[in-house]
């Protein structure tokens, strides 16, 4: 059963920030990782903190991820440091972790994962244009509705707002204004909730409500995504349009956090064409679009990582031509997890599921 | 592909006599291949694996500098090697080279000879695509340690020590307990000759000790192994005896004043004590006591006692002993771990812990045996001989809810029970089987001469053994109830004594065993062998063979011809002395491996290890059998097999499609 | 098993499970009333499994099945032998070649009757419908009868369900017939 | 049932396992066992050593069908290198699916080294299923 | 505590099981929620006759009991504890008797969506009795007696050979459990009504185990056994074992004076063995 504490303050990043500075300055933890406001822009970028004054500038709830930081917290806790981490995460990047942990990248040895419950996050220009609209984003955000509807698409059609795998999580819905809500999501997360000293609180009745509303609207227009998006890219032509435009400038493949490797195959010399073969390739087929192997990189990514994909929609973020990847990649994504019953970030014991071949099996036909 | 090796491909099609030629229009073939990039020369021949033919191909590559050669003929299963030395002779390269099937594969399945014939140009254009992309690829020979180790000294694993040590190389046998003999050292005879079995074992423990090849770790484990075949590096745990082995007599004087005499004797089955300073049984090898640390005074209750000490006119005794840790490097690994009796406790039924004259086969094995509880004589818990015996088959085996297989020795020894029963005590025998089970030299002719001396075999599983009886004059009696299928009656036979035939199961501790050599073990827990027709002794980790009961039950004969064999395929490893390592082997780039660990969790083969320090995996080149598992698990294609990389596979796909 | 139509077991649940059947004997050993029984449990799948159907269904052994199930939980094979007598019951009944002179089917009948009249089961009812059949019978029970009635625990008015009339109604919807299993 | 398209003559790649299908398509061979030859046949040492991205080019680069053919489970010369690749195949189909493609053009079949007649049929049946599905979808256009 | 409880046919015409039943429960204020309007469970007759019909009489109960809200149902008798268990298996397993089955109810104006767990009164009091704090009745010796179906077929409350949980009960509740060989051989159930003859060796064979075991008074968990071990004292001239319910011997643990128990309703007379101080 959680244990549930209620933080109210100015605003809710002061809330926020309340509980959040007690952590080092009572010496729970010797770190925490945490998105925040440079003095250089408004947008707020994981930040490492060790003192607790340093860490004024923190907006964890603000509605933007400038990209997905799982990467970055996967490179802080590479392998454990003996030191204590905290790292304050939305529920996609937790999941990518998760994955990136089965993956040998990153351990989750004396971390503590601080969940936001999250409503969304705006492309990196559309949260500037409102943060020089008006100075507190965030409340803005919780309070208007107007502004909920700046959230990318891939973020309205997230079901998993509320993160699974969090010690602790901090959530805003149904809460009185300038509150946030603690709730412990493990003994880990008891203890520290306890530590801190916030004075506990009931669930609000009406939290009930207004998520359950919130995961039905969300589920709706997935739906719509998914007959949609699967209807555009229904054949091999119909595909080439959507991608008419890729530059395989391969953004997508370095914001996608669960896109792991050092070095991506298409960087290597096995894609790299060499002069015959392409004007071999245009021999046989009248001509060929430079640089090729477009479809060949889209698919092969494909089938990499479909199953792992945690829908954070970075990938169309980052495409220079607008190329709704995040569209492509969660509808097919949705399909190969179906097929494995495989959920990532779901648990952190649950195996990749091509590294789990069946043993013995009856010699049947293999369909 | 280096610049300065511009590939210069040589491509020949043959026309194997009239299996190709006709059909496929060689000339066609050889004129079309002609034009495609990097082709040097094109020829069609006769019989290109005949020398002619093979010289051919010499020819070219030293007057034309050919760096490439497809030939275009029959199966690579079938002449691949022919013509992979003749490019060798030549001084090229012999991966250098690549074969289009255009027989079995072509013309020998198609019909229509002008198909047969675009089939053919395909499939030629498709091995110079690949050949473009192949590299030079070495054999390498890596050392063979000439030294064994044997797990488990249990007739298996003495057999297998004195074979191998017999053929001249260095043996290291270790055995947990205090004593080898395994559980054969429990048994009074042995099936079907009645040899008893301290006459014939006793022997071969006292080679064992003396020969000067073995050497012999008891009252020891394994407690790592690292390294690959022909380069095992074992570490020995020696767990303290608190005796020293070099002092010590074996006068035997400690065990009689040991003031602790109420220890239950492992090696006695529970049916008697031993002393804390001991040894299993008297013939043991080597003949020196251990002590028994937790009911020794000093050592476990750290109370003042010591009599030992002050009766050992050797001074051998010394508590100060401390574990002992001993790494040594052997070429080979025989496991020899063997088996444990099923427990039937768990068959409520039969009423074992509950009645005091229900007994498991090796309980009555050690009342049999002269060292034994009894001294040999079949008695009950009273001291008094019983009248009738039952001895009942498949407890335990031949069951779902237990052991699903047949434990194969149970029906033999059972009978040779009865046989003991009838000569030592001439009580009434009463053997209640499914089906007798006797298919060994001389076993069904032991179970009539069994028969002759008037056993009464009932077929009928026993459904249950309780101690309610119907008349009261069998008052203290247990009554035996089974269905006699054979007249369809139900008998309820009162007996003084029942003898359970319990199946048998992998050895306590087997799994660590496993997972210590890699070797994976099957649904009942038994070591899994390579192949159980073509490779019986052998596992999926080259340079670990498996002897006896460890691989699954069988009675002494099997196992000890198993041993031989393991031993024998120990012999051949060592004796080769090197152990030359596939070609196609894979190769893990240490700059694009990002450590995930895939490949290491699909290899079957516990072929590539984790390197912590640089955080990449690392291919040990003499165990991996270039099965591909972890080429295609990597997504960057860090893993790849030579010789089946994703440039020569996509290359032939390409040149067939575009 | 040939599965020819003229199987009449054939719908049986889980009949495919006495193919594993190794004829040791252990359902036989366990059972407490084998004696009285014209086959083994083992001998009746035996015999299915060489067609011998009619012999099975005149078998007097399903009808002495106690139900204690002390065969079904030592099968070494773990065929589920009390399941499959029951079944063997439904078909011999509706087969109707139960042996003549054996009392169980009556007192089965009579039991079952009781049930649809009234919902419920009435000891002395179900012993006096039974008597009808096996008069003898039913008068030897009239010394225990009495110790009973002295006791109090003779209960001679039927129990009924409040609306007996919809356990008739669920008898005549679970009607199944010999050709409509 | 009449030939359809009569003309269209399928392309079809044949990624198979050395020690079982391969050496079954040998033995069909020397049992001059013949089918159609629209098979090009690729050997791999094992199923297992199957990189999806290969069955990716197969049907970018105009292949109309692309067959596996691999050991029987509890056959493989490398203990299980069979049921690794079974266990991509559902993603592979869910993905050529999506973009497209008849999630039959891509068949996986296992073909013990003694089932030379098992091979012809196969081809056979495979090939005629492909004829009658018609060419692959990336025919005749500019595949990026 | 509140429990939903299918008493059976032969429950009240027992020898005093509803009554000790009744009274234990008032001591320990478990509420005993009788099932409204109960029928017959079909018993070991029904499903020899015919499965769906059979299936059908046992599940009119889980209809009864999701319509009271409840989630487990108790029953005292083991026949009955049986055939609902059957039934709720042949249901969860056989997705089509399921259909059938709810047809049939739904004709009788019952839904049926959730299978009850279905548990037998001893699990019910081993939760609920307390441990003794007297020793009155440690001179009394007991021996414990299962009867075939509480642990077989499906072995998941105790062995299905040597069960041992009613032995724990009665000692635990401060009498002395006397062991013996005989706590699940068959006492012949309903055949020994009609072959009195040839089953009459059964019950004989387990009350002399049980004496011979040194055990005065026999504890039963099910109508049908105890009226056979009872009855089958009277023909012979065997130990004399008065066959009581294991709420009997509760209800005596509890205080409660043995008329409140039915203990007069014993065919072999109690009173010698409950009078002693």
């Amino acid at each position: 059963m959680s244990v549930y504490a209620m933080v109210k303050d100015t605003s809710v990043t002061e809330a926020v920030k309340a509980a959040l500075t007690k952590l080092i300055s009572q010496d729970l933890v010797d770190a925490v990782l945490v998105a925040a406001k440079s003095p250089y822009s408004a947008l707020p970028m994981p930040t490492l903190f060790a003192n607790a004054e340093a860490m004024d500038g923190i907006d964890p709830l603000a509605p933007a991820a400038p990209f997905n930081a799982a990467r970055q917290a996967a490179t802080v806790s590479r392998q454990a440091t003996g030191k204590r981490l905290a790292l304050v995460l939305r529920p996609c990047e937790i999941r990518a972790l998760i994955e990136l942990v089965k993956l040998n990248q990153c351990t989750l040895e004396n971390v503590v994962l601080i969940g936001i419950e999250c409503l969304g996050r705006m492309e990196n220009e559309v949260f500037l244009r409102h943060a020089a609209a008006q100075g507190d984003v965030t409340a803005e955000f919780l309070k208007n509705t107007s502004l909920q509807d700046d959230i990318t698409r891939t973020c309205k059609m997230c079901e998993q707002f509320e993160p699974a795998h969090a010690d602790i999580v901090m959530s805003t819905l149904g809460m009185a204004e300038n509150s946030v809500l603690f709730a412990s999501g493990s003994e880990t997360g008891e203890a520290l909730l306890k530590e801190l000293g916030l004075s506990p609180a009931e669930k609000p009745a009406e939290r009930e409500t207004v998520t359950k509303q919130l995961l039905e609207k969300r589920a709706a227009f997935k739906k719509e995504v998914f007959a949609e998006t699967s209807e555009k890219i229904n054949s091999i032509e119909k595909f080439e349009e959507m991608i008419g435009t890729c530059l395989n400038c391969y953004n997508c493949r370095q914001a996608c956090p669960v896109c792991y490797c050092k070095e991506c195959v298409f960087l290597t010399d096995v894609f790299s064409a060499r002069p015959e073969t392409l004007l071999r390739r245009a021999q046989k087929r009248g001509s060929v679009k430079l640089p090729t192997d477009t479809s060949m990189f889209h698919l092969t990514r494909l089938s990499h990582i479909a199953h792992a994909c945690v829908g954070c929609g970075q990938c169309s973020s980052v495409c220079p031509s607008n190329i709704p990847v995040a569209d492509i990649f969660t509808t097919v994504a949705a399909q190969v997890q179906a097929r494995y019953d495989y959920v990532p970030g779901r648990d952190v014991q649950e195996p990749i599921p091509y590294l789990m071949f069946e043993e013995k099996q009856k010699s049947g036909e293999p369909k | 592909m280096t610049t300065q090796n511009k590939p210069r491909i040589g491509v020949y099609i043959c026309h194997c006599g009239m299996n190709i030629a006709p059909k496929v229009d060689v000339e066609e073939v050889a004129r079309s291949i002609q034009t495609l990039d990097h082709v040097t020369v094109a020829r069609d021949y006769k019989f290109m694996c005949s020398n002619p033919g093979q010289d051919m191909i010499i020819n070219d590559i030293k007057e034309l500098g050919l760096n490439r050669v497809v030939v275009a003929s029959c199966s690579p299963r079938m002449h691949e090697k022919t013509f992979r030395n003749a490019v060798k002779t030549a001084g090229l390269n012999p991966y250098y080279f690549q074969m289009a099937n255009i027989r079995e594969q072509v013309s020998w399945v198609t019909k229509d000879s002008q198909e047969a014939t675009e089939k053919a140009k395909s499939l030629v254009a498709a091995a110079v695509g690949r050949v473009f992309f192949h590299q030079p690829l070495e054999t390498r020979e890596v050392s063979v340690t000439k030294s064994v180790l044997v797990i488990g000294g249990g007739i298996a694993g003495m057999q297998a020590a004195l074979t191998s040590a017999n053929a001249g190389y260095e043996v290291y046998l270790v055995e947990r307990e205090p004593s080898i003999g395994g559980h054969m050292a429990k048994f009074d005879k042995t099936f079907p000759t009645l040899d008893c079995a301290a006459c014939i074992m006793t022997p071969k423990m006292v080679d064992v000790l003396q020969h000067p090849g073995i050497t012999l770790y008891t009252w020891s484990e394994v407690h790592k192994v690292e390294g690959f075949i022909g380069n095992f590096e074992v570490t020995i745990k020696k767990n303290p005896r608190y005796v020293d082995e070099k002092k010590c007599t074996g006068c035997g004087t400690c065990m009689q004043k040991c003031p602790t005499k109420k220890v239950v004797s492992e090696f006695n089955e529970g049916l008697s004590f031993r002393t804390a300073i001991y040894t299993p049984f008297p013939q043991a090898v080597p003949n020196v006591p251990v002590i028994d640390a937790d009911h020794c005074r000093v050592l476990g209750q750290n109370k003042k006692c010591g009599v030992c000490v002050k009766f050992c006119e050797t001074k051998a005794i010394d508590f100060e002993q401390k574990p002992e840790f001993v790494t040594l490097t052997v070429g080979a690994i025989i496991t020899a771990t063997g088996f444990q009796a099923v427990n039937p406790s768990g068959m409520e039924q039969y009423g074992y812990g509950r009645f005091p004259e229900v007994y498991t086969s090796l309980e009555f094995e050690r009342l049999n045996n002269a060292t034994g509880p009894t001294s040999g004589k079949v008695v009950m818990k009273n001291g008094k001989v019983p009248e009738r015996v039952a001895i009942v088959h498949c407890v335990g085996s031949r069951d779902t809810r237990h052991k699903k297989y047949c434990s194969r020795v149970c029906c033999m020894y059972s009978m040779k029970f009865a046989h003991l029963l009838r000569e030592k005590t001439g009580a009434e025998v009463w053997e209640f089987y499914i089906d007798i089970r006797s298919p060994g030299k001389l076993y069904e002719e032991f179970y009539n001469r069994v028969q002759e001396e008037g056993v009464r075999f009932i077929r009928g599983r026993v459904a249950e053994i309780t101690d309610i009886v119907d008349d009261a004059t069998d008052e203290g009696r247990l009554t035996v109830i089974a269905e006699s299928t054979l007249t369809r009656r139900t008998v309820r036979v009162p007996v003084d004594m029942v003898v359970l035939s319990v199946g048998l199961e992998p050895a306590r501790g087997s799994e660590d065993i496993g997972r210590l050599l890699g070797v994976s073990r099957d649904g009942d827990g038994w070591f899994n062998e390579l192949h159980a027709k073509l490779a019986p002794v052998a596992t999926p980790i080259s340079g670990i063979f498996l002897a006896g009961c460890c691989q699954g039950p069988k009675d002494i004969p099997d196992t000890v011809a198993q041993s031989m064999g393991a031993a024998g395929e120990a012999i051949a490893l060592l004796a080769k002395g090197i152990v030359t390592t596939q070609a196609e082997i894979s190769r893990i780039d240490p700059d694009l491996c990002s450590g995930c660990k895939s490949c290491i969790e699909s290899c079957s083969y516990s072929a590539i290890r984790f390197d912590e320090a640089r955080k990449v995996a690392v291919v040990n080149e003499a165990l991996c059998m270039g099965c591909g598992s972890c080429a295609a698990a990597c997504p960057s294609s860090a893993a790849g097999v030579k010789h089946f990389t994703d440039q020569q596979v996509m290359g032939e796909i390409e040149s067939i499609l575009l | 098993m040939s599965q020819n139509d003229t199987n009449p077991f054939s719908t049986i649940a889980h009949l495919e499970s006495i193919n594993q059947c190794i004829q040791c004997g252990t359902c036989s050993g366990s059972c407490p009333l084998a004696d009285l029984m014209d086959h083994a449990p083992r001998e009746l799948f035996a015999l299915i499994r060489e067609g011998a159907y009619e012999e099975v269904l005149h078998s007097n052994t399903p009808w002495f099945c106690v139900s204690c199930y002390a065969c079904m939980v030592r099968c070494p094979r773990e065929i589920p032998v009390t399941d499959l007598m029951y079944a063997l019951k439904e078909v011999i009944t509706k087969q109707g070649t139960a042996p003549q002179n054996l009392k169980m089917p009556d007192m089965y009948q009579a039991f079952s009757r009781n049930i649809k009249d009234t919902g419920k089961v009435t000891e002395s009812l179900v012993m006096a419908r039974y008597g009808m059949k096996h008069p003898m019978d039913a008068l030897k029970n009239i010394p225990l009868a009495i110790k009973m009635q002295m006791r109090g625990r003779l209960e001679l008015k039927a129990q009924k369900v409040a609306d007996p009339k919809s356990i008739a109604r669920l008898f005549e919807l679970t009607e199944t017939s010999k050709d409509k299993p | 049932m009449v030939k359809s398209m009569s003309d269209f003559q399928p392309k079809i790649i044949a990624l198979v396992c050395n020690w079982c299908t391969y050496t079954a398509a040998d033995l069909a061979g020397t049992s001059r066992l013949s089918y159609p030859a629209n098979i090009r046949m690729i050997r791999m040492m094992c199923t297992g050593m199957i990189d999806p991205k290969y069955i990716l080019k197969a049907f970018l680069d105009g292949a109309d069908g692309v067959f596996i053919g691999g050991c029987h489970p509890g056959d493989c010369h490398y203990i299980n290198g069979n049921l690794k690749f079974k266990k991509r195949m559902a993603g592979m189909e869910a993905i050529i699916k999506q973009f497209g493609f008849d999630e039959n053009r891509l068949r996986l079949r296992w073909i013990g080294a003694s089932e030379g007649p098992e091979f012809q049929h196969n081809m056979t049946d495979f090939i005629q299923t492909i004829q009658d599905m018609g060419p692959s979808p990336a025919q005749g256009i500019m595949v990026l | 505590m509140k429990i939903c409880f299918y008493p059976g046919c032969s429950f009240a015409t027992s020898a005093g099981y509803k009554e000790s039943t009744e009274a234990v429960c008032r001591k320990l204020n478990i509420e005993l929620n009788e099932i409204p309007d109960w029928n017959c469970c079909g018993a070991t007759v029904m499903f020899g006759e015919n499965k769906l019909r059979a299936t059908a009489l046992a599940a009119r109960h889980f209809a009864l009991v999701q319509t009271m809200g409840f989630e487990d149902l108790v029953t005292g008798c083991n026949a009955c504890y049986a055939t609902l268990r059957k039934a709720a298996r042949l249901l969860t397993e056989d997705q089509e008797l399921f259909q059938k089955t709810q047809e049939v109810l739904q004709n009788l104006g019952l839904k049926l969506d959730r299978i009850p767990k279905i548990r037998h009164l001893l699990e019910v009091l081993m939760e609920a009795m307390p441990d003794s704090t007297s020793d009155r009745y440690k001179t009394l010796s007991v021996g414990a007696y299962y009867g075939c179906q509480l642990t077989r077929p499906d072995q998941d409350l105790d062995k299905g050979d040597y069960p041992e949980i009613l032995e724990h009960f009665l000692d635990r509740i401060g009498f002395s459990v006397k062991e013996h060989s005989a706590r699940t051989q068959c006492c012949g159930a309903s055949h020994a009504v009609i072959y009195k003859n040839e089953c009459q060796g059964l019950s004989q064979r387990i009350i002399r185990e049980i004496a011979n075991k040194g055990a005065e008074v026999i504890a039963t968990i099910c109508p049908l056994c105890q009226f056979n071990l009872d009855q089958a004292q009277i023909q012979d001239n065997g130990p004399r074992l008065p066959v009581t319910y294991f709420t009997q011997l509760a209800g005596l643990a509890l205080g409660l004076a043995p008329a409140e128990l039915g203990l007069n309703k014993l065919l072999v007379s109690a009173d010698k063995v409950l009078t002693r101080p």
